[in-house]
């Protein structure tokens, strides 16, 4: 019965769906606001990555409620937990085998490395300072799998986290101090394609970077704690 | 001026009284001739009153007696308002509307002094008095508004006058009706048989004047008399033309009391609720639909 | 005049600073959310002169409106911007007194994150920063809702989650939708183009819109999580949701609506919603004996009627709903603090064990009354005035539909009369007579946020001529979409 | 004094009274008085003068004006007066009962904003203080606790429906005419057609009946009267309940001007018949209904449903002298209605709480000023000659009788036997009859109650024995609203088809009475004899004591009961339960499943994209 | 026939989006909800992209000098499938806390038995 009504009625919304994206040409290159970021994205903003552009220096702000969202995930999860102290008796849990553990200590030191690199050359190639953190987090993510009962210090995390977006907030405000807009790239665009260029772009992703990194290995680090209590 | 009025208020008030007591004697006096006996001399009643006037009587506080001079005092007033013949003292202050509540003294004061006299069979006599009062009213106001509708007018000195013209108004052809209704409950307005619940010599025990003694059934006799004669003047003046002069006024009074002193001699008494019921069935019938003749003819 | 930015880069910034604070002293984080809402209060009534004449738009980056974002400072989103920063502010105070034992810094956090949200919603221009700005105030919203971690905190955070993100996912589609066809994300520029598209294409977006907004909007088929959050979670919480967050839903749906795709004839659609939401509002409150859950019905009434009168597409009607919309707001605010304390003192959320509280707690249940005889829109305070524009402005529109609705809002109103006056016979007559020195001492935090509240309401119930031009300002800035449009893109 | 100092002197005492009573009790009960007595003057010394003033220039840019004219100045002085009396009375009535400083604030917030409504010169000032003193009368009819709770939540509901009612009624006669003010309304008025006039005024008549208490809206009375503290009843009986009467006659006179009214639509089915119908019905049933309470407060609380209904057929009937009848049966019934509930009142209090008729008696011999008070209260109500009621009831009588409509008249005056009835069965019940055993060390009634009961029976006795003085007020005020006025002198009414003279009927009863006592005190002198040793004709005298009154009026009730039963409370207890069910049917829909709520939005979204697909609306 | 051709992703994307609103609709474990909704949301960010498209485009990414910019795909889209996967993330990260809290109180993940804050 209830699948009945379901298709009825996911029917009537793809029918409707369907019939608005014919106005839609698919792969046609209609006027849009994209042609003006691709033609003129490099002089006015420096950076070569046009989307690292688009995402911190046109829509910053969009960025900036970005990561409020990951910052109110982060938050509203340790609320929900509501752990208060990390409690340091729990059951003992038998360590990894011996190729995983030496594995993923070799390992770990060269994923940092690819995520800080992602991070500081987000605005040349493609990725940047939410694909950087991500994979500095996968990093941590392998610590956990591999050699267990190691634990980030809690307050570290938060810590790196706020200072993270203080960072970005601070950057956008200088732009107001001195009387142009807000996240305004006071710094100069510098010559495309070199790490210094692309004014502000690289200091924001690089305080993306941080703030997600520190954020996601934040949430690992609750999902984990939060296992060991669960009742068997 | 004032004198004359004086005069004329002595004199009617005085000439109800003995009219109304007059009547007691003749209805006892018919009565016993009915049932085959001599039946007490006329002046019966005037006899009791000055025998009661020298008894001691019992009075149960300040209220007793007040309610007792206060429901006398309506009576008395009614009686001013009431042509008799070609006297009315008080004409001008106010029509049947005035009569028809001044006419509710006497009950209240009754009851409120049967009521202070603290005597459970008293409470009960009221009661019924009331509601036999209540049984007839309703049949009573509509041949009063019936008439009021029919002569345009509310004060009874005119509508003598307007029989006086054009005859009597039991005969008009609209108010026979009402006339009829009237006569079915002459009886209980004037508290004779077969609505004697609360007057009867019999009932006196469980009746309002259970605590009346002396001074105080002397009152409610006179009481009992002049609502007698209000009763028969109310229906003289309003549907037999009232009389030009005093002698045809108490003529017509005297055949109207004849007619109804048959009926009680020879009728039992009703229970109240048996009263009630009859009153409530065809009087009110024919005063209804006296009323609404009334109304369609003169719109 | 302060740049219409700061109100949301402050709190934001102050929630990113208060894991720092954490270090330097643990007692200042509780003062932390009053301050940020206090420089907002502040600085949004000093600009509301200056929006009252001209719109004040501010750039993202530098870059001008169609290529970056930006924000409209209209006297409708300053009348909001005021509304968050009044409610938060004064909500705060009542914070200071700790809800859970343990420290508070996430809780504190999550609540200016709710209203910074709040705030973005309002003021910005662009529908994807629209998103994501409604994202922050839902998220931060589910995880208020499920703070307590009570067993039915957690059931409504869930529920309240699922109907949300789907909401959020189809806004996405309509944005996709949008882009696909215009080109660009800014409102006033697609508000420019959008005739010049056939219908139908343009209608699925609007529609997704209005879904999307409505389940935070509280519209009838979409408001089930309604009841539970608001009665699941902490009182100050729910008196925030209740008094912001469907506001801000419901002003986004407006936004879509009037400015950006414009529709004025498609209003007696809305109006059949708006009386529907009402009478099931009014008659499922009526037959509650939870009073968190009846007040969150009453809050699902009170939007029927806003949605009526503002689909009356008139000036007297949307300045009418503004006005019913602030005494909403600040009446059902109170409503919730005032049970939220009573709660905390009887333990129990049930009607009838509030008996007696008239002599125990005399100030909470005189703010309570005040705030229940607002609602129901007595004269001495602010709901009548609101009440009587709507009535004028539906009168004045005249139409047969209108008529008919308008018996439904008196029936629904009597009945909104009929659960108010229940509970507050059962605050003061209901119970045993109690001996007057059985009084239980107002705590400081919890008696300025009520004495405040309680004061707006009655100070504006008298004089509501101090909002009413403010009001008018909103209500043409509604109305007239092409100069909106042309203000933007010259 | 200005009208809107007397309404700031009245607001702003009723606050100062609340406030000060936290500091001293009597200095509170002292102030509530001195702010009543100022009102009493500051009304007074406005008599016979007809100015209007601004109370604030924009209220949602509506000015808000006040305005008196002899009309208003009568109620406002019946209000003012009865208050005064009401204050008086609670101020041993209240002392021992809890939260005295409530219970004043809401007394005088509820005579304040009264005096507010006659004197408001628009409608929305005239609506703010509607409401205020709908809430005001509210929380003092819930003031008793049990089951005053129940009373207070059927006033409410259904005052605030009324109030929505004329709410709607005075925002549509905006949009026709463009002002709130009452002389602005008139003036452009006319243009407006019989079909819209017809529906405002069963819009107003629907708002005002509510207050009124009309026959089918009369629910709420009786629970919020006997439920009441009697104070407050004899101020909710006495003149709240005219405030729907003062609504009325400023409609049909004030403002629809009653020529229109009179000859407004169709020649049979018009509002003015409707009104005289529902009137009629309001004096029958109530005054018979009022005959089967065994509770003292409910019986009263009947009868002033009844007494409304004299009110109302006076008003509706159109001419002058009905308008000046039913105005003065509005004052003659606020003093001996109030003064009834006081007497109950004193009673209730002395007797701790015994309103039950069936277990008091005998009375008199403990409270005599009690029992003169209550008889005189009685004797008004009756219409007993002296007494103010038999004036106001003779002008209603005369006007149907003249006007050749007999059977309202046939209605009124059985009314009128009606009230005889349940009257005396009051004064019975409660001091006549044999004095129950608890009561035999029961005082009399404290003083601060008997210097209200002596006022208001004196100003019944004196009105009736003059009632010139209240009609030529009246007079003043019909001339206001463009009547001729009616030809009265000190003693009565002057008018061709019929006049009564009070004088001489006064004359005659007190000439009369004083022979009759003289007569009555020639004989011997009786002897006293105890209540108890009554006569029993023999039967055996009963020991303990009893006392005739329940079923008083037994083959007579038992006979009409049947046809007495509230159908009107029964049609709106099952819509409120119809009402319950619906809402309890409705929340089903929130079955608490997550997967229901999310088939209800898009549920919403496929609707929504059918209307569009199917109809083309967009 | 060019209307499959042509619109090929869009149909993928929708269908995507309708088989994720089919899970949320009618799965009755929490976690399968909680998939459905991931999979409701990589077709929304299908859909994003695709609607970006150009047909033989390449990235925005100006990495060797001679790229030609009229050829390149619209990055607009591709920013806001940035910021909407981020969201996504958040909310899934909530929901899947919500879903332990509700099994450690409920014991079951089963929706229909979750139904204590109803009427």
């Amino acid at each position: 019965m209830r699948k009945l009504i379901s298709i009825i009625l996911l029917g009537m919304v793809a029918t409707g769906l369907f019939m608005s994206i014919s106005q839609i040409p698919f792969g046609e290159p209609g006027e849009r606001i994209g042609d003006h970021f691709i033609n003129q994205g490099v002089n006015e903003t420096g950076a070569t990555n046009i989307v690292a552009a688009v995402v911190v220096s046109y829509r910053g702000f969009d960025t900036l409620g970005e990561v409020s969202v990951l910052f109110t995930a982060a938050m509203g999860l340790g609320a929900v937990i509501g752990l208060v102290r990390r409690k340091k008796t729990h059951t003992p849990i038998e360590p990894a085998s011996l190729i995983v553990y030496t594995g993923c200590r070799f390992l770990f030191p060269v994923i940092l490395l690819v995520g800080t690199y992602i991070v500081i050359h987000g605005h040349l190639t493609p990725g940047g300072g939410f694909q950087g953190g991500a994979v500095i987090a996968s990093a941590f993510l392998l610590m956990y799998l591999g050699c267990r009962g190691k634990r980030i210090r809690e307050n570290l995390s938060r810590g790196l986290e706020s200072l993270g977006g203080l960072l970005f907030i601070l950057l956008g405000v200088t732009g107001l101090v001195i009387g142009r807009d807000f996240l305004f790239s006071f710094l100069p665009e510098g010559e495309a394609g070199n790490l210094i260029s692309a004014g502000i772009i690289p200091l924001i992703y690089m305080a993306v970077g941080l703030k997600v990194g520190s954020e996601l290995t934040g949430i690992i680090d609750h999902l984990i704690e939060d296992t060991d209590e669960l009742p068997e | 001026m004032v004198i004359v009025l004086v005069l004329q208020i002595l004199f009617v008030t005085l000439l109800s009284c003995l009219v109304g007591l007059f009547l007691i004697g003749l209805s006892r006096k018919m009565t016993a001739r009915i049932h085959w006996r001599y039946g007490p001399p006329l002046s019966q009643p005037f006899i009791d009153i000055v025998k009661w006037f020298s008894q001691t009587a019992v009075s149960h506080g300040k209220l007793f007696d007040a309610g007792m001079i206060f429901s006398l005092t309506g009576s008395v007033v009614v009686v001013l308002f009431l042509p008799f013949g070609g006297i009315c003292p008080l004409r001008g202050s106010g029509g049947l509307l005035v009569i028809l509540y001044l006419m509710l003294i006497a009950p209240l004061g009754i009851a409120l002094s049967a009521g202070e006299a603290a005597n459970p069979y008293a409470s009960i006599g009221v009661s019924r008095k009331l509601q036999l009062a209540f049984g007839y009213e309703l049949s009573l106001l509509m041949i009063l508004l019936s008439l009021m509708t029919y002569y345009r007018t509310v004060s009874i000195v005119d509508i003598v006058e307007a029989q006086i013209q054009s005859g009597w108004s039991l005969v008009q052809l609209p108010l026979v009706v009402s006339g009829l209704a009237y006569l079915l409950i002459m009886p209980a307005i004037m508290g004779i048989r077969p609505f004697e619940m609360i007057q009867a010599p019999q009932e006196i025990s469980s009746g309002p004047m259970a605590e009346y003694g002396g001074k105080f059934l002397a009152f409610a006799t006179l009481q009992h008399a002049l609502n007698i004669y209000i009763g028969l003047s109310l229906f003289v003046n309003l549907f037999l033309g009232g009389g030009s002069n005093a002698g045809y006024f108490l003529i017509k009074l005297l055949l109207a009391f004849m007619v109804f002193q048959v009926i009680h001699a020879v009728w039992p008494r009703f229970r109240i609720e048996q009263a009630v019921r009859c009153l409530w069935r065809w009087p009110a019938l024919l005063a209804f639909i006296g009323l609404i003749i009334v109304w369609v003819t003169t719109s | 005049m302060v740049n219409p930015v700061l109100f949301i880069v402050v709190p934001l910034g102050l929630a990113f600073a208060i894991p720092l604070l954490k270090y330097i002293s643990k007692k200042i984080i509780r003062f932390v959310p009053a301050l940020a809402f206090l420089f907002n209060l502040i600085f949004a009534l000093r600009l509301i002169p200056v929006v009252m004449d001209h719109q004040v738009h501010v750039q993202i980056g530098g870059f001008i409106p169609p290529l970056g974002i930006n924000l409209v400072a209209g006297p409708v989103g300053m009348l909001f911007v005021v509304l968050i920063a009044l409610v938060g502010f004064l909500v705060s105070i009542y914070a200071f007194h700790p809800i859970k034992e343990k420290d508070e810094d996430r809780y504190h956090i999550l609540y200016m994150l709710q209203l910074t949200g709040a705030t973005g919603v309002v003021l910005t221009g662009d529908i994807f920063n629209l998103f994501v700005f409604f994202e922050i105030l839902c998220l931060a919203s589910y995880s208020l809702v499920a703070y307590l971690g009570n067993r039915a905190g957690i059931e409504s955070a869930v529920k309240y989650l699922i109907q949300g993100s789907l909401g959020s996912g189809l806004i996405l589609i309509g944005i996709g939708l949008l882009y696909g066809q215009f080109g660009t994300l800014n409102m006033a520029d697609i508000a420019g183009r959008i005739h010049s598209v056939q219908s139908i294409s343009v209608y699925v977006p609007l529609v997704l819109f209005i879904t999307g907004f409505g389940v935070e909007a509280a519209l009838f088929p979409l408001n089930a999580w309604l009841p539970d959050a608001h009665s699941s979670a902490p009182s100050t919480i729910s008196a925030v949701l209740s008094g912001i967050a469907i506001e801000v839903g419901l002003y986004a749906v407006l936004r879509v609506v009037f400015t950006l795709f414009g529709i004025t004839h498609m209003m007696g659609l809305f109006l059949l919603l708006g009386v529907l939401t009402l009478l099931i509002g009014e008659l499922c409150a009526f037959s509650q004996d939870n009073i968190k859950r009846m007040l969150a019905f009453s809050s699902i009434g009170q939007i029927g009627l806003l949605v009526f009168a503002f689909s009356l597409a008139s000036t007297l009607g949307i300045a009418g709903g503004f006005f019913q919309l602030i005494s909403h707001t600040l009446g059902k605010a109170l409503l919730f603090l005032a049970a939220g304390y009573m709660i905390a003192h009887t333990g129990s959320m049930e009607i009838a064990s509030f008996q007696g509280m008239g002599k125990r707690m005399p100030f909470t249940s005189l703010a309570f009354t005040i705030g229940a005889f607002s609602m129901v829109g007595l004269p001495p305070f602010m709901g009548f005035p609101g009440k009587f524009m709507i009535l004028k402005a539906a009168l004045h529109d005249g139409q047969m539909l209108t008529l008919i609705l308008l018996v439904f809002i008196l029936i629904a109103t009597v009945i909104e009369g009929a659960y108010f006056f229940r509970v507050v016979q059962v605050l003061y007559f209901a119970g045993e007579d109690l001996p007057d020195r059985e009084r239980a001492p107002v705590a400081f935090s919890r008696f300025v946020p009520m004495f405040l509240f309680t004061g707006l309401i009655i100070v504006l119930g008298i004089y509501p001529s101090l909002i009413t031009d403010l009001l008018d300002a909103s209500a043409l800035e509604l109305l007239d979409r092409p100069d909106f449009i042309k203000s933007i893109i010259p | 004094m200005k009208l809107e100092i007397l309404l700031a002197v009245v607001f702003g005492g009723s606050l100062l009274t609340y406030l000060l009573g936290k500091i001293s009790k009597r200095a509170r009960d002292i102030l509530a008085i001195l702010v009543l007595l100022a009102a009493t003057a500051g009304i007074a010394s406005l008599y016979g003068r007809s100015s209007t003033a601004i109370l604030c220039t924009g209220f949602l840019d509506f000015p808000l004006v006040l305005r008196i004219h002899p009309f208003a100045w009568i109620f406002a002085l019946t209000i003012a007066v009865v208050g005064l009396c009401a204050v008086i009375f609670s101020w041993h009535y209240i002392r021992k009962k809890g939260r005295t400083d409530f219970f004043y604030f809401m007394m005088l917030l509820v005579i304040s904003s009264m005096i507010g409504i006659v004197l408001s010169g628009d409608f929305l000032s005239f609506y703010i203080f509607w409401e205020i003193m709908s809430w005001s009368t509210f929380l003092l009819i819930s003031y008793n606790r049990e089951e005053a709770i129940a009373a207070g939540m059927k006033y409410i509901v259904m005052s605030v429906a009324g109030s929505l009612v004329m709410l709607v009624g005075m925002i549509s006669l905006y949009t026709q005419t463009g002002t709130l003010v009452f002389e602005g309304i008139t003036r452009n008025l006319n243009s407006a057609s019989s079909g819209y006039l017809q529906f405002i005024l069963i819009l107003f008549f629907v708002a005002f009946g509510i207050k009124n208490a009309i026959w089918p809206l009369h629910v709420w009375l009786p629970p919020a009267h006997s439920e009441a503290p009697s104070p407050f009843s004899s101020v909710l009986s006495g003149i709240l309940i005219k405030i729907g009467t003062f609504g009325f006659i400023l409609l049909i006179y004030g403002i629809v001007q009653v020529q229109v009214f009179v000859n407004l639509g169709h020649a049979l089915f018009n509002v003015r018949n409707l009104l005289l119908l529902l009137g009629a019905v309001t004096i029958l049933l109530p005054t018979f209904i009022a005959l089967l309470q065994d509770d003292a407060k409910r019986l009263l609380a009947w009868s002033t449903v009844a007494q409304a209904g004299y009110m109302i057929l006076g008003i509706a009937y159109g001419t002058s002298e009905s308008l000046s009848g039913g105005t003065l049966h509005f004052f003659n019934h606020a003093l001996f209605k109030s003064l009834l509930f006081m007497v109950v009142g004193a009673v209730e209090f002395r007797t701790n709480g015994v309103r039950d008729l069936n277990s008091l008696g005998g009375l008199i011999k403990k409270m005599p000023v009690t029992f003169a008070a209550g008889l005189i209260g009685v004797c008004g109500l009756i219409g007993v000659p002296l007494t103010n009621g038999f004036v106001s009831k003779w002008l209603i009588y005369h006007t149907l009788i003249v006007n050749h409509s007999p059977f309202l008249a046939f209605v009124a005056l059985l009314g009128t036997w009606g009230t005889i009835l349940y009257s005396y069965k009051l004064i019975h019940h409660i001091f006549l009859g044999q004095l129950p055993r608890k009561y035999e060390q029961l005082n009399a009634a404290p003083v601060s109650m008997k210097v209200p009961m002596i006022f208001l029976s004196l100003a019944v006795v004196v009105f009736g024995v003059l009632p010139g003085l209240p009609l030529h007020v009246i007079n003043l005020s019909e001339i206001g609203f463009g009547m001729e006025p009616l030809a009265i002198n000190m003693w009565g009414v002057v008018t061709g088809s019929g006049t009564i003279q009070m004088l001489n009927i006064a004359t005659a009863l007190t000439l009369g009475g004083i022979v009759l006592w003289l007569f009555f005190r020639m004989g011997r002198k009786n002897t006293r004899a105890d209540q108890l040793d009554n006569y029993a004709a023999g039967a055996p005298v009963p020991a303990d004591r009893y006392q005739y009154s329940v079923k008083f009026y037994d083959p007579l009730t038992s006979m009409i009961a049947p046809y007495l039963k509230d159908t009107a409370d029964n049609f709106y207890s099952a819509l409120a339960r119809g009402i319950r069910n619906v809402g309890n049917g409705i929340r089903r829909i929130y079955t608490g499943d997550v997967g229901n709520y999310v088939m209800y939005i898009i549920l919403f979204l496929a609707i929504l994209i059918f209307i569009q697909l199917y109809w083309k609306v967009w | 026939m060019n209307f499959l051709s042509e619109y090929t992703y869009y149909i993928g994307a929708f269908s995507l989006i309708i088989i994720g609103l089919y899970i949320i609709l009618v799965k009755k474990n929490l976690m399968k909800v909680i998939i459905g909704f991931s999979i409701f949301d990589t077709g929304i960010y299908l859909f994003l992209i695709a609607v970006g498209y150009l047909r033989e485009g390449t990235a925005p990414v100006f990495s060797k000098p001679g790229l030609d910019a009229g050829k390149m795909v619209d990055p607009v889209p591709q920013a806001l499938v940035l910021t909407a996967i981020v969201i996504g993330v958040a909310v899934l990260a909530l929901a899947v806390i919500l879903a332990i809290k509700i099994y450690a109180h409920y014991g079951t993940l089963n929706l229909r038995k979750i139904k204590e804050q109803r009427w």
